[in-house]
């Protein structure tokens, strides 16, 4: 019912959202997810990554240019790193970057950075719906998009 | 002669801009540069130079030409460069003026860029004398008109009050007839103020700090003047950057590159510097390897090389690159270090 | 400062007549008036056209990496924020401090030929003498007097440091501090203010302008990588031209976040940009996010403090969490 | 000032589509590609020396020298050694796909003048065989315009040597043409002459009468020539072909210039002479 | 390009049911540089593994894209698979098309589109795949244990029974550690010293173990299997070939300043002392700050009337160098500092002790010979207080947060001690919590409070005020809610324990990392609870969190099987994904080191010439034994010089453009 009432153009938009997730907790927590039959959007696209101190800023933005209406950071909760210090410079990293995203006007919504354990697949799936609710709210993402990329 | 009330100005263009794409000096951000003139644009008159030259126009610092598409082993190619519509290029001063004279034996000579072809074709340029030169400007050096400009189809003056309009070919021509409800016929008066005004402007360029600079094709071999050992130190000061490159009017070194559009191919060439430490970089090495080399480069093309090959330097005095630089380092300094005067 | 300057001279000219150093990296005159350019002094007898007066703007720290890379001990003079960028250099590897003489000036304020010219103040002008904060603008029909603060880039007027933070030694005496450090983020207030609609087109109309001349980049002491990533065509994200704003975008974030923590606040970004961006600003939004998020830490002021993104506290600010607690939901 | 509607005139910087019709694994590193127009024959008439500039979307464009003879009417062939993006994507292609190609680019070996009814010297190393090839190619397709061909060519090992059947089949059995053979270190199951180029033409000490022709890496060439002087070969008689980075390939993009001369349009063949006026930036 | 086969699972109807795989294959065959795609049932099984093989020769594919259940599941399978054909194992990739799509999508043509997009990732990452070879590199067959407590010694003694030389380093004069001054254990009340006496003796005659006593760690460099460690031993000014033990020295010593740490200060010692009766090495040391010799270059009585001439003053500080396959961190946990909390008057007043002192004073062997008086008087208490959780479960910062989870037992061992043998003796303890989850504890504090009759009052103790020799403690009792005034004449508390103060810079030098309160952290809270971050080196005991000693022995077991198991291995095999430097690009600002967990990048100073100018740059070199692969290095670096393999910046970057479609 909810889904009749939107507007067409509202319908007509499928977000695009590109997850970076570390291999120990986040992906991880994906995987239990999907292991719980857990439902999540499938506009949510996963990268894994070793370590989300392995997300450079560069990937971020280029997944901004190449269309993503939404970039999600998800890494083991902070003390929790498999590689022991990781995620506390993801957090500093990324906490600039946000914040200098927002400075030149890109809503704070389309950027997420989220801790998520091997263990959390219902916080992996609750994060996601979150991501796209907000984003949906937003509308695409054009502030960013490189415009000779076709999608 | 004819002329327009200059607060009619913006009247003028909205007439120009009905038959095609009108570029103008617009301030926008703080800087003027000329820009495809929108109702509401405020035409800037004033600022001498552009922070990027008017070439922009005829030869954009990106221009995508190329659309490739592939389907499995098979590849079709589009063209897409180039400039389909006439349009005017209003404002242009007489330094870039005479830059696209000297970018046409460049891009004009066989083969003949067709892109560069048709913009230079399809565009009618009004030019604008210069009121109030500065002191960076050393155009005559190289015996161009800042009050009467040249090159151009149709000259103006800026009177303070009016805008002084001469047409000089049968395009500006054609441009004038168009306008003809809004351009009057000047009067008498009006014919014996143009003299005036322009002695006026010839007087300041007199007085400017650079108005004894001579600018002549130097006379020593090529080989002797590109081992003058005064490159080192006039290029120990440069960043390497591409300010003075992308701010010259005569500049048209360009770069050619692929983009994957993700569905296909867009080929593009965008303005490139020798300035660059990558501009002969190949895989095996590069002929120009430390700033020095790269800078006597650009300074040897402009004064040696393209005098060689087309009987003048590639300079107009605009003086952008001696505002924009960031060290203060430009072609002046090294016309007068470089096999000329000793200072 | 005529008196200074002479003492500049002479000090370069001994250090170069004693072999005290190979090469003296300092200012030169050039066309104009306000026309300075760095040069490389290798001889005593050179040093009669080093200058130092109210455009000696360029910083000259970021020339020395060539040369102490080629084993040459180097003198060099240093402004407050020169002596910044010289330790943010000393921090990245890029210089030793053993080959170098540091010669540090106090900086009064340098005076931008810009605003001369806006004020309508700078035809004719043939020379400019200062005297304390009063310039004497000299032209062929005389003299006339301006105050000097009027006419000081916008980054000399918050500067934090007219003096150096490190030298060998002190060619003059201290200048005081010009406003207090709380009108440096005025501007980055006032954008972080607006909505994100009016933050994007701002910054959308400013990277408009950009030409992609790399000024910004090679002008910054921070900015002295081997091989910048943006002219490394291997990197990936190598582009030359304004082919799609975006990559001004890129570029400009990208730029701004590989000097975070490490920019000294030099202005230099802005000074050089000749679209007139104001570069600083991003720069001065991740000093001022760093400032207030992860305590006090000034890039340049002292080389072994670890860089605010070299470094981390297990109880540093989360602004992340709490987006999504638990996933009980 | 031409008529310069776009749609109508093919800007030089527009390629035509031309497929891959074979591709010859030469050596590890090199591999020769036919290429011919979609529909048979040349993309464009070029004579021997020339470049044509190939495309492979989305990497980009590279120049390569012409291999083949402009007498050989069917096709063009290119001897492509892997060195970076565009020859890395040319060399994993399959037979049958269609690139870009746009040419022909810069002068050529003065084949009807110069070169007319004189003994030739052709000096080659490595992948600098594939500019001679043509030449060579050439001027036995007009055996009769020609004296007598001595080709002296060397690469690091027997299996970098490019074009293996012209060097032991098709050119040993030319009237009047000799092929001599080098490589850098000796191996096993080489009988042939083992020693760098400069050294080897030395010791083969040819007469001076005849027009050298040379193309290798810059060093071989440097002292080739050197070798030459000292034999006593004055700088007119040799012809070099150069290699700069380039872009547009027609004198405009402004990278491959040495002085005031464009390697791309002015060049890529040099008469020794010609060189040494011009600045050593190359 | 590359000649890339794609292979698409179903799983059965798993990814089946909601993705059309025979689409998701065709699709894929379109893809960029793809050869070969097929769609199968089960890719694991052996039928379609050896469709992998045979595509791979048939095809000669140069890549293999298999989109099936996620990589944590099947990528070892997968590699192998490749392997065995012929290709670098590290050129497969694995499109999770199972937990990350058909499992949590219910619409058929949305799965199957983003199926198809997560291999057309997978695709374009493949493309970029560089075969990789994973190293090798030796193991030192030796192992060091750092702390010679409960938790060195059963760590130690496992290694060794296993056949490895194993190295103890203790920084007192003896091993024993914390226990060695405990007087019973609980729930058991075992004496101490009888449990744990035999184990020192053990460790110190065990043809495999060296112990390095009044010794520490310097220095640690290296990695698994290779270690390099320098270890300092103190001067003891004594010659421990020569002493024979007999203890007169210390006996004779005119110096009795000196507190003695045995026994928490509760009795002085000589400035040369052995710590107490069973130490081991069961030679004296002598306190150079306490030694009047030392001091003032008079006295030297002890070297005058040693026996063996045993007594040497101009003993210096030895660094001896060793090499250790595998480390063991066993250095345990210290009791807080109590000057925070003048309510209870420790320090003001004598009476009022730590729990580990009233170790001492029950201790037969203790300052008071096991007599149960109190220190001011020297006289049999009647009430004594016990008052839990001093400093532990702590938020205001005075304390430690967490629970220091022994002081429940211990506290119930106290009192039951006391009522056991002074039944007139009353028995009160303070609470806020009683925990005692453990085989049989609950029934050991039950005992306590039924049997024994202490009391238990659930409440703080707000203050204690001294009134002539009485301590009046006032609490609350909670849940009455009344005000509770108890005349003691002895108060214990409780205090929390810590993590030693020197574990932080341990930790740094051993590159591992330490948590809030500087306990070591572990690899993984639940499934490697005894490594740590840094491969090679293993946590025993309480430096890891608060533990008794079963926990502590049984942590210690299993930390010396991890250590004999890596110790067995003849080969270590290096995780191929690893940071490489390119020096071409690398401007050596060294920002990659600073930020390096495992200590893997260290300056290196090269020489090239630049434009013909020799000059000498440094950069970073990366140790790939040491690197663990995380890539935070590769953000740090600005110019792209030091890149991940099998996560390189083109690669993520190419599975962005490709999702991105």
């Amino acid at each position: 019912m909810l889904l009749e009432e939107k507007t067409s153009q509202e319908q007509a938009f499928e977000p695009l959202i590109v997850a970076f997730c570390c291999n120990w907790c986040s992906y991880a927590g994906a995987d239990l997810a999907g292991t719980s039959r857990l439902q999540y959007p499938a506009n949510v696209k996963i990268i894994k990554v070793p370590c989300s101190c392995r997300v450079n800023p560069n990937f971020v933005l280029r997944a901004f240019q190449k269309g993503a209406d939404g970039v999600v950071i998800a890494g083991c909760h902070p003390g929790d790193c498999h590689y022991s210090t990781g995620n506390y410079f993801t957090r500093r990293r990324f906490t600039l970057l946000m914040n200098m995203l927002d400075f030149i006007g890109i809503e704070k919504e389309r950027f997420t950075v989220d801790w998520i354990s091997a263990a959390e697949g219902s916080k992996f799936a609750a994060v996601m719906n979150g991501v796209l609710e907000k984003v949906h709210k937003l509308g695409p993402n054009r502030k960013m998009r490189d415009k000779r990329w076709k999608r | 002669m004819k002329k327009i009330a200059k607060d009619r100005l913006p009247e003028l263009l909205q007439k120009m801009a009905e038959a095609g794409k009108v570029y103008a000096p617009v301030n926008k951000g703080g800087k003027t540069n000329f820009s495809v003139w929108q109702p509401g644009d405020a035409a800037d008159l004033t600022t001498l130079r552009s922070a990027v030259p008017a070439k922009s126009v005829l030869f954009p610092q990106s221009e995508t030409y190329l659309r490739f598409a592939q389907q499995g082993k098979k590849l079709s190619i589009e063209t897409v460069g180039g400039e389909a519509d006439e349009y005017v290029l209003f404002g242009v001063r007489a330094c870039d003026a005479k830059s696209f004279a000297l970018l046409d034996k460049v891009f004009l000579s066989e083969p003949v860029d067709q892109f560069y072809a048709s913009r230079r074709e399809l565009g009618t340029v009004v030019a604008v004398a210069c009121r109030e030169p500065e002191d960076a400007c050393f155009c005559r050096a190289f015996d161009i008109a800042a009050d009467a400009p040249a090159g151009a189809d149709v000259c103006v003056w800026d009177t303070g009050d009016d805008l002084f309009w001469l047409v000089q070919t049968e395009k500006g021509e054609r441009l004038t007839a168009r306008l003809a409800g809004l351009l009057e016929d000047a009067g008498a008066a009006d014919d014996a103020a143009l003299p005036a005004l322009q002695a006026q402007i010839r007087a300041q360029l007199d007085e400017l700090p650079l108005a004894a600079l001579v600018a002549e094709k130097k006379h020593q071999a090529l080989k002797q003047l590109f081992d003058d050992e005064q490159w080192l130190a006039c290029s120990e000061s440069c960043l390497g950057c591409g300010t003075c490159t992308y701010v010259c009017p005569t500049c048209h070194c360009y770069d050619i590159q692929d983009y994957d559009t993700g569905t296909g191919t867009e080929r593009s060439r965008c303005w490139d510097s020798c300035m660059f430490s990558d501009f002969t970089q190949m895989a095996h090495g590069n002929p120009r390897k430390t700033q020095k080399e790269r800078f006597r480069q650009r300074f040897m093309h402009k004064l040696v090389y393209y005098p060689n090959n087309y009987n003048e330097i590639a300079c107009v005095g605009c003086g952008r690159c001696l505002e924009a630089c960031p060290v203060n380092m430009n072609i002046v300094k090294v016309m007068k270090k470089i096999g000329g005067e000793a200072r | 400062m005529e008196k200074i300057a002479a003492a500049v001279r002479e000090r370069a000219k001994r250090a170069l007549a004693t072999g005290e150093v190979d090469r003296v990296f300092a200012w030169k005159r050039g066309e104009f008036w306000y026309d300075v350019t760095p040069a490389v002094f290798e001889t005593a007898d050179e040093t009669d056209e080093l200058l130092w007066d109210s455009f000696c703007v360029a910083n000259l720290s970021k020339y020395l990496t060539g040369a102490v890379r080629q084993g040459f001990k180097v003198g060099v003079f240093v402004k407050g924020c020169d002596a910044l960028a010289f330790n943010q250099l000393l921090q990245d590897n890029r210089i030793s401090r053993e080959n170098v003489r540091l010669f540090g000036l106090p900086c009064p304020g340098m005076v931008d030929p810009e605003k001369l010219k806006k004020a309508k103040r700078y035809r004719g002008v043939r020379a400019v003498a200062r005297a304390g904060d009063v310039l004497a603008l000299q032209g062929k029909h005389g003299e006339q007097q301006v105050e000097a603060p009027a006419y000081l880039y916008d980054k000399c007027l918050v500067c934090r440091h007219p003096n150096p933070v490190v030298y060998d030694e002190l060619l003059a005496e201290p200048q005081p501090v010009r406003t207090p450090d709380s009108d440096r983020f005025a501007l980055v207030n006032e954008l972080e203010a607006m909505s994100a609609e009016e933050k994007f087109l701002f910054w959308q109309e400013q990277f408009d302008k950009c030409i992609r001349c790399n000024a910004c980049r090679n002008i910054c002491p921070a900015c002295s990588c081997e091989k910048c990533i943006f002219d490394n065509g291997e990197s990936g994200v190598a582009a030359k031209a304004n082919a799609d704003s975006c990559e001004e975008q890129f570029f400009h974030l990208i730029r701004a976040y590989h000097v975070a923590g490490r920019c000294v606040d030099c202005g230099e970004c802005s000074r050089v940009c000749p679209a007139g961006i104001p570069l600083h600003l991003l720069n001065r939004k991740i000093i001022k996010d760093i400032q207030a998020i992860y305590g006090d830490y000034e890039a340049g002021l002292d080389p072994n403090v670890p860089a605010p993104l070299a470094t981390y506290r297990l109880d540093d600010a989360d602004p992340f969490d709490g987006h999504q607690k638990g996933g009980k939901k | 000032m031409s008529c310069s509607c776009s749609t109508h005139k093919r800007d030089p910087l527009v390629p035509q589509v031309a497929v891959i019709d074979a591709m010859r694994v030469d050596t590890p590193d090199v591999t020769t590609f036919r290429v011919k127009k979609p529909a048979g024959g040349q993309a464009f008439s070029f004579m021997p020396g020339q470049c044509a500039m190939l495309s492979v979307p989305p990497v980009g464009e590279a120049i390569f020298s012409i291999t083949s003879s402009p007498t050989e009417k069917e096709y063009m062939e290119f001897s492509i050694k892997r060195c970076g993006a565009v020859t890395d994507h040319l060399h994993a292609l399959e037979a049958g796909t269609e690139i870009g190609i746009r040419g022909p680019y810069g002068n050529a070996f003065p084949v009807e003048t110069a070169l007319k009814g004189q003994d030739l010297l052709f000096i080659a190393g490595g992948i600098g065989l594939a500019p001679l090839r043509s030449v060579i190619n050439y001027v036995l397709a007009n055996r009769d315009q020609y004296g007598k061909v001595d080709i002296v060519y060397g690469a690091r090992s027997a299996s970098d040597l490019v074009h293996r059947q012209d060097l032991f089949e098709t050119w040993p059995a030319a009237p009047a043409t000799q092929v001599h053979l080098t490589i850098d270190r000796a191996e096993e199951n080489w009988a042939g002459h083992v020693g760098f180029v400069p050294q080897f033409v030395k010791e083969l000490g040819f007469s001076l009468d005849k027009t050298v022709l040379v193309c290798g890496p810059p060093i071989m060439i440097k002292f080739v020539l050197q070798g030459l002087e000292e034999i006593g070969f004055r700088r007119d008689q040799v012809y070099t072909t150069l290699e700069l980075k380039m872009k547009c390939g027609v004198g405009k993009c402004g990278r491959c210039n040495i002085g005031d001369k464009y390697v791309c349009k002015d060049g890529p063949v040099f008469r020794c002479d010609e060189l040494e006026a011009l600045p050593d930036e190359y | 390009m590359q000649r890339i086969g794609v292979f698409v699972c179903w799983c059965g109807s798993n990814i089946a049911g909601t993705v059309d795989v025979a689409q998701v294959a065709q699709s894929a065959a379109a893809m960029p540089g793809v050869v070969y795609a097929k769609d199968y049932q089960y890719m694991c099984s052996e039928v379609g593994q050896n469709m992998i093989k045979q595509a791979i020769a048939e095809h000669g594919l140069t890549r293999v894209v298999v989109a099936s259940c996620s990589p944590r599941m099947h990528e070892s399978t997968f590699r192998k698979t490749a392997a065995a054909a012929g290709l670098n194992p590290y050129l497969v990739e694995v499109a999770n098309i199972r937990e990350h799509c058909a499992w949590i999508h219910k619409d058929k043509a949305e799965g199957t589109k983003k199926a198809i997009a997560l291999t057309r990732a997978a695709v374009a990452k493949a493309t970029l795949n560089a075969p990789l070879v994973a190293g090798e590199s030796g193991v030192e067959k030796r192992a060091l244990v750092i702390g010679g407590g409960i938790a060195g010694l059963q760590t130690a003694l496992d290694i060794a029974d296993a056949g490895y030389a194993v190295d103890i380093v203790e920084k007192s004069p003896s091993i024993g550690g914390k226990m060695a001054q405990i007087d019973k254990t609980f729930p058991t009340l075992d004496c101490s010293a009888c449990i744990l006496t035999p184990k020192m003796v053990d460790a110190a005659t065990h043809e495999n173990i060296t112990l390095y006593t009044y010794s520490e760690v310097e220095s640690v460099s290296g990695f698994v299997g290779n270690f390099e460690v320098a270890i300092r031993q103190k001067a003891r000014s004594v010659d421990a070939k020569k002493c024979s033990g007999c203890g007169l020295c210390a006996e004779k010593c005119p110096s009795r300043k000196a507190k003695s740490e045995f026994d928490e200060g509760l009795r002085t010692r000589g400035a040369i002392y052995i710590p107490f009766p069973q130490a081991i090495p069961n030679v004296p040391v002598i306190d150079r700050d306490e030694c009047t010799y030392f001091k003032t270059g008079k006295c030297g009585l002890c070297s005058k009337i040693c026996p063996a001439s045993a007594v040497s003053f101009e003993q210096a500080d030895e660094v001896i160098t060793q090499r250790y396959g595998a480390i063991v961190v066993a250095t345990g946990f210290d009791m807080i500092e109590l000057d925070k909390f003048g309510e209870y008057q420790y320090g003001q007043h004598p009476d009022v002790i730590t729990s580990l002192e009233f170790e001492r004073l029950t201790n037969a062997a203790g300052p008071t010979g096991g007599k149960f008086v109190r220190p001011s008087d020297h006289k049999k208490p009647k009430k004594v207080v016990f008052v839990q959780c001093v400093g532990s479960r702590d938020t205001s910062g005075r304390g430690k947060p967490y629970c220091s989870k022994i002081c429940c037992m211990y506290t119930a061992k106290h009192a039951m001690l006391i009522r056991d043998k002074y039944p007139d003796v009353e028995a009160s303890v303070f609470y806020i919590d009683v925990r005692t989850p453990g085989k049989n504890f609950d029934e050991f504090q039950r005992r306590a409070v039924e049997e024994y009759g202490v009391q238990y009052i659930k409440g703080m103790v707000g203050k204690i005020f001294p009134e002539q020799d009485k301590l009046m403690v006032h609490g609350v009792d909670a849940l009455s809610g009344e005000t509770v005034v108890i005349d003691a004449d002895l108060v214990v508390l409780a205090s929390a324990t810590k993590a030693k103060d020197d574990a932080e810079a341990l930790g740094r030098m051993l590159s591992i990392s330490t948590d809030t309160h500087d306990f070591f952290t572990e690899a993984h809270p639940k499934l490697r609870p005894v490594e740590s971050h840094t491969a090679g080196i293993f946590l025993a005991g309480a430096c890891q969190g608060p533990k008794d000693i079963p926990e502590t022995v049984s942590q210690a077991g299993a930390a010396a099987a991890k250590a004999i198991g890596l110790l067995s291995k003849k080969k270590l095999v290096t995780n191929p994904c690893v940071t490489t430097v390119n020096e071409a690009l690398c401007s050596g600002c060294l920002a990659c080191e600073k930020i390096c967990p495992y200590g893997a990048i260290a300056a290196k100073t090269i020489e090239l010439t630049n434009n013909g100018v020799k000059e000498t740059r440094v950069v970073a070199a990366v140790n790939e034994a040491l690197c663990q692969g995380c890539g935070g290095c590769t953000v740090a670096c600005r110019a792209g010089a030091i890149d991940l393999k099998g996560f390189t910046n083109r690669q993520i970057m190419a599975e962005v453009d490709a999702i991105c479609f």
